[in-house]
């Protein structure tokens, strides 16, 4: 077949593979991993008014892996008897997210101030980091919306790292800055929602008991979504992902056996 | 008042730079005599040249994004790869000008214009025709990632050119521009030193640079015998480290940790 | 959500993308231009902010040294004058001079140091003995990997064996980064496919597709008639 | 050459790259200042660099315009909307509705799709490349797939061991094979950074 043939008929099958399952779901099946389940697990074993820090931070051009994810993290927190509290320490990106977020979930009854707080955007990454564990009331003054911090009844307890029972961080990159200068000086437990891309450093991580469970990209939150039982695009786009993998596989198979075929028909060479 | 800090990471640097200006006197005094082994890459780029004479066809050269809008050039990383990848833009248009081939560069750092106007003017006087410069070889497109991908491929397909570079900090634009380029027929040379962009390449190249070999290129093509002393340097620094790696972690196993020893 | 400009924009502009993967037509080149356009736009109307804030501020404020910078920028110009081009050279020196700067220390310190540090901190003999093995894979593989780059050919001879094992460690490598490739690219695709379906772009999807289809056939009828 | 064409410049890339490189070394007040200082300058010149872009896609398309030339209508659409929108953003601001219009329609969308073409091109290129042609080639392909398998959500169900390959892969071959490119390439960036600032380096002014 010539390249060009064969390059359409790529392109129209990943059309296809992306598009007809996000009009008609295929529900095909969806194992959940050990390192999202122990997120999960992570979570839902916590005592009552535990308190868990969610650091949102990343850029539009991550929302497709990690919007879902914030989503579904922050949906099963507030079905939680725990404190939140939301910041964003790398992307000031987080911000715009956090807020969206804020906006659809369904908050249980949990009212702001007493059961959870936003502390806004800080800008210096690595500073704003150590800053964040060392002293919370210093770095930030106010909460998001002008509050001064000492004015807010549940932050009166919760002021260095070693109040905080769990630490999850949608960053993108840094994530090792985050193990050395958040998780590893307090020893707390941590969970990583990142992008694929990120994940075999993670992994590493995750082998060495540093950080607790990782959500690994689209595919993470797709079965985040499973665990607390609520589809969004993280689900819907499973499907798809499912197929183009399988069509990938399918046409490198198709290539080889055409390159033998080849090779034989010109004589071995 | 002053005080030294990161004493090993200081002696690494001081230790390169003594060895590169220490070689390339050596070489120079003729006490130091350096050959070094063929980079098919960068053989290729003769045959690619060749070939765009022959069928009439333009080359194009870019050398990618990173930090486009961040002044890339004055980043430790992107820059090095900018100022490695004029290093074979230089050959290329002495081959361009020797050849009479048309070159098109795209590019997406505004800043590199004037390096691409010295690099380009100096490979058409080297080879014979200086003449041949014009501006419209060097077309800036725009400094967003994207915008440029989008110009860079689109000017690709229109030019159809025999030959592709792709050599430098490039991003995800790397196996859009490969692949635009393998559907019109050009013979493709890449070259990164970025380890997440280095896969794509190398699928969809012909020939790649992998890492240092793209910082090795200028001196190489320069086949300056001379600054060729200076690849000495850098082989000795990379043998140390492989014999400190061994060592320190043989070390380990016997229970003495060298890295802590040192304060790392 | 119903059919606003925003979404009619956005949809047209994300279709008239896609048809480049058909062939090279004007619909693309008309959106290439504009896009270009407006991101040479916007850089320019963010620069000059970062201008007033990195420059004019602190020069208004007394720090006089900034006017360098200034001149340094103005200077790049030159650029487009055949006579005085080399006065170019000037502000590319600065950003090159400083580039130098950052790849010395940056590269020492957190690549050179730092990367051989963390392999040299795996112990060969490990508690079990799959890591064992993965640590003395990694170590061989990092010195192997190494070794098929060094340049001179009597020491490139000596360790042939060594540098085709670290040739083939390279390859993994980049092979296995190739696949996990694969998941993030087709997240990306899944979200604009995800805005044309699932918003109210979906009811002018096919007119869109169908006009365009037209228009690039027609576009490669002209081109052939003209060759 | 005379001296100011290039031994000048020269002059500057090495005061410059001394003075950064050593300010990462030295704790010294007045070092550490001047290295911001030098840091905010770079920054000036490049953004100074981004008008020296538009200017040269102004002259560009203008001349393609006056010479009716190709498809001068396209060069049309490009300095009108280059005009327009500096024309909003100088006027406006950055936070005005019109300019974030065009950001979050134009620019925003456009940017997506075109980074989402890679998922097309990614299996273009696997089909053609991930071949069993050399070792070489057999090793990358053997890698691919394995992280394929771990990450595609079906094969789960055909086999467990998958992800233990796929991560594997990952965290023992990958580690070793980024590792050594990594280093490798450091230690010839540094070695490229002290031949530009000796002026020995063939791509910067040092082709003589």
């Amino acid at each position: 077949m010539k390249t060009t043939t064969i390059n359409y008929l790529i392109y129209v099958l990943i059309f296809l593979a992306v598009s007809v399952p996000i009009l008609v779901p295929l529900g095909l099946p969806l194992v959940v991993s050990k390192p999202t389940r122990d997120v999960y697990e992570a979570i839902q074993s916590l005592p009552a008014n535990s308190v868990v820090v969610l650091d949102v931070t990343y850029d539009p051009i991550n929302e497709v892996e990690q919007w879902p994810m914030t989503l579904a993290l922050m949906e099963h927190l507030f079905t939680r008897p725990v404190k939140i509290v939301l910041v964003s320490l790398v992307h000031v990106g987080g911000v715009v997210y956090t807020l969206r977020a804020l906006n659809i979930v369904d908050k249980h009854g949990k009212v702001y101030g007493q059961d959870y707080v936003y502390l806004g955007y800080f800008a210096g990454v690595e500073a704003a980091m150590s800053a964040f564990v060392s002293d919370m009331h210093t770095l930030a003054k106010t909460d998001f919306y002008g509050t001064p911090i000492d004015q807010i009844p549940m932050m009166k307890n919760i002021r260095t790292g070693k109040d905080i029972n769990l630490f999850i961080t949608l960053t993108t990159a840094y994530t090792s800055s985050y193990i050395g200068l958040i998780q590893a000086p307090f020893k707390m437990p941590m969970a990583i929602a990142t992008v694929s891309v990120s994940i075999p450093e993670v992994r590493a991580y995750y082998n060495a008991g540093q950080v607790v469970g990782f959500l690994n990209g689209i595919r993470g939150a797709a079965e985040y979504e499973k665990l607390i039982n609520r589809p969004y695009w993280g689900l819907g786009l499973m499907d798809a992902i499912s197929v183009t993998h399988v069509i990938l596989i399918g046409f490198v198979v198709l290539g080889n056996i055409q390159y033998f075929y080849n090779r034989r028909k010109s004589g071995g060479k | 008042m002053a005080m030294i800090k990161e004493v090993g990471v200081l002696a690494i640097a001081a230790f390169i730079a003594i060895a590169v200006i220490v070689s390339i006197y050596l070489v120079k005094r003729g006490t130091l005599k350096m050959e070094i082994r063929r980079i098919a890459a960068l053989d290729a780029i003769d045959m690619a040249i060749g070939r765009a004479t022959e069928m009439g066809r333009p080359v194009h050269f870019t050398h990618g994004t990173a930090g486009g809008l961040y002044a890339g050039l004055a980043q430790g990383e992107a820059g090095a790869q900018i100022v490695a990848a004029m290093g074979v833009l230089s050959y290329v248009s002495e081959l361009c000008a020797k050849f009479n081939v048309q070159l098109i560069c795209t590019i997406c750092h505004a800043e590199t214009m004037p390096l691409y106007t010295d690099t380009i003017q100096l490979g058409f006087l080297k080879g014979g025709r200086p003449q041949l410069w014009n501006s419209d070889i060097v077309r800036f497109i725009s400094p967003y990632q994207f915008a440029f991908t989008a110009g860079a491929m689109a000017t690709i397909s229109r030019e159809k050119p025999a030959a592709n570079f792709l050599v430098g900090p490039l991003y995800a634009e790397s196996l859009l521009l490969a692949e635009v380029g393998y559907n019109v027929g050009a013979i493709q040379i890449s070259g990164s030193a970025y380890t997440h962009q280095l896969p794509f390449l190398v699928a969809a190249c012909d020939y790649t640079l992998i890492g240092e070999e793209l910082y090795a290129a200028g001196v190489y093509l320069s086949k300056n015998p001379v600054l060729l002393g200076s690849i000495g340097a850098q082989d000795l620094t990379k043998i140390l480290v492989m014999i400190f790696i061994g060592a320190a972690s043989v070390l380990l196993t016997m229970g003495v940790n060298v890295i802590k020893i040192m304060g790392g | 959500m119903s059919l606003t400009p925003d979404i009619v924009i956005a949809g047209l502009l994300t279709v008239g993308i896609f048809t480049f993967l058909w062939r090279d037509n004007r619909v693309f080149r008309a959106i290439e231009h504009l896009y270009i356009g407006v991101t040479a736009a916007q850089a320019l109307v963010i620069g000059v902010g970062n201008v007033n804030r990195l420059a004019v501020n602190p020069i208004l404020t007394g720090n006089i040294i900034y006017i360098i910078s200034f001149i340094a920028g103005a200077m790049i110009y030159f650029n487009f004058s055949k006579r005085y081009s080399y006065l170019a050279r000037y502000p590319v020196a600065l950003l090159v001079g400083v580039m130098a700067g950052l790849t010395i220390r940056g590269q020492t310190a957190g690549i050179i140091y730092g990367q051989s540090a963390a392999t040299a901190q795996l112990t060969l003999i490990a508690k079990d003995l799959l890591t064992s093995a993965n640590n003395i894979i990694t170590v061989t593989g990092v010195i192997a990997a190494l070794s098929y780059f060094i340049f001179a050919r009597k020491a490139a001879g000596h360790v042939k064996y060594l540098s085709a094992y670290g040739k083939y460690v390279i390859m993994s490598a980049l092979g296995s980064a190739f696949g996990a490739a694969v998941l993030v690219r087709n997240a990306l695709l899944g979200g604009r496919m995800l805005f044309l379906l699932q918003t109210d772009f979906i009811y002018l999807l096919p007119i869109i597709m169908v006009l365009f289809a037209i228009w690039v056939l027609y576009d490669k009828r002209r081109a052939q008639k003209q060759q | 050459m005379v001296w100011y064409r290039r031994e000048l410049p020269l002059t500057i890339t090495f005061v410059l790259g001394i003075l950064i490189s050593s300010d990462y070394f030295l704790v010294f007040a007045p070092l550490q200042k001047t290295a911001v200082t030098f840091n905010d300058f770079a920054t000036i010149v490049a953004t100074f660099a981004l008008g020296l872009g538009a200017a040269s896609l102004t002259l560009m398309h203008s001349k393609k315009i006056i010479d009716r030339s190709g498809e001068w209508y396209h060069s049309v659409l490009l300095v009108a909307s280059l005009l327009s929108v500096v024309a909003v953003g100088l006027i406006f601001g950055v936070p005005s509705d019109a300019f974030q219009f065009q950001f979050k329609n134009i620019y925003s969308p456009l940017e997506a799709t075109v980074f989402s073409l890679l998922a097309f091109y990614l299996l273009t290129t696997a089909y053609r490349a991930l071949r069993i042609r050399t070792v070489e080639t057999t090793v990358f392909l053997v890698s691919a797939l394995a992280v394929v398998m771990m990450n595609a959500p079906v094969t789960e169900f055909l086999w467990g061991g998958f992800t233990n390959i796929g991560s594997w892969v990952l965290n023992v071959p990958n580690t070793a094979g980024q590792r050594g490119i990594l280093i490798g390439a450091a230690i010839g960036a540094v070695a490229l950074a002290i031949r530009t600032i000796l002026g020995r380096e063939t791509g910067y002014l040092g082709g003589k």
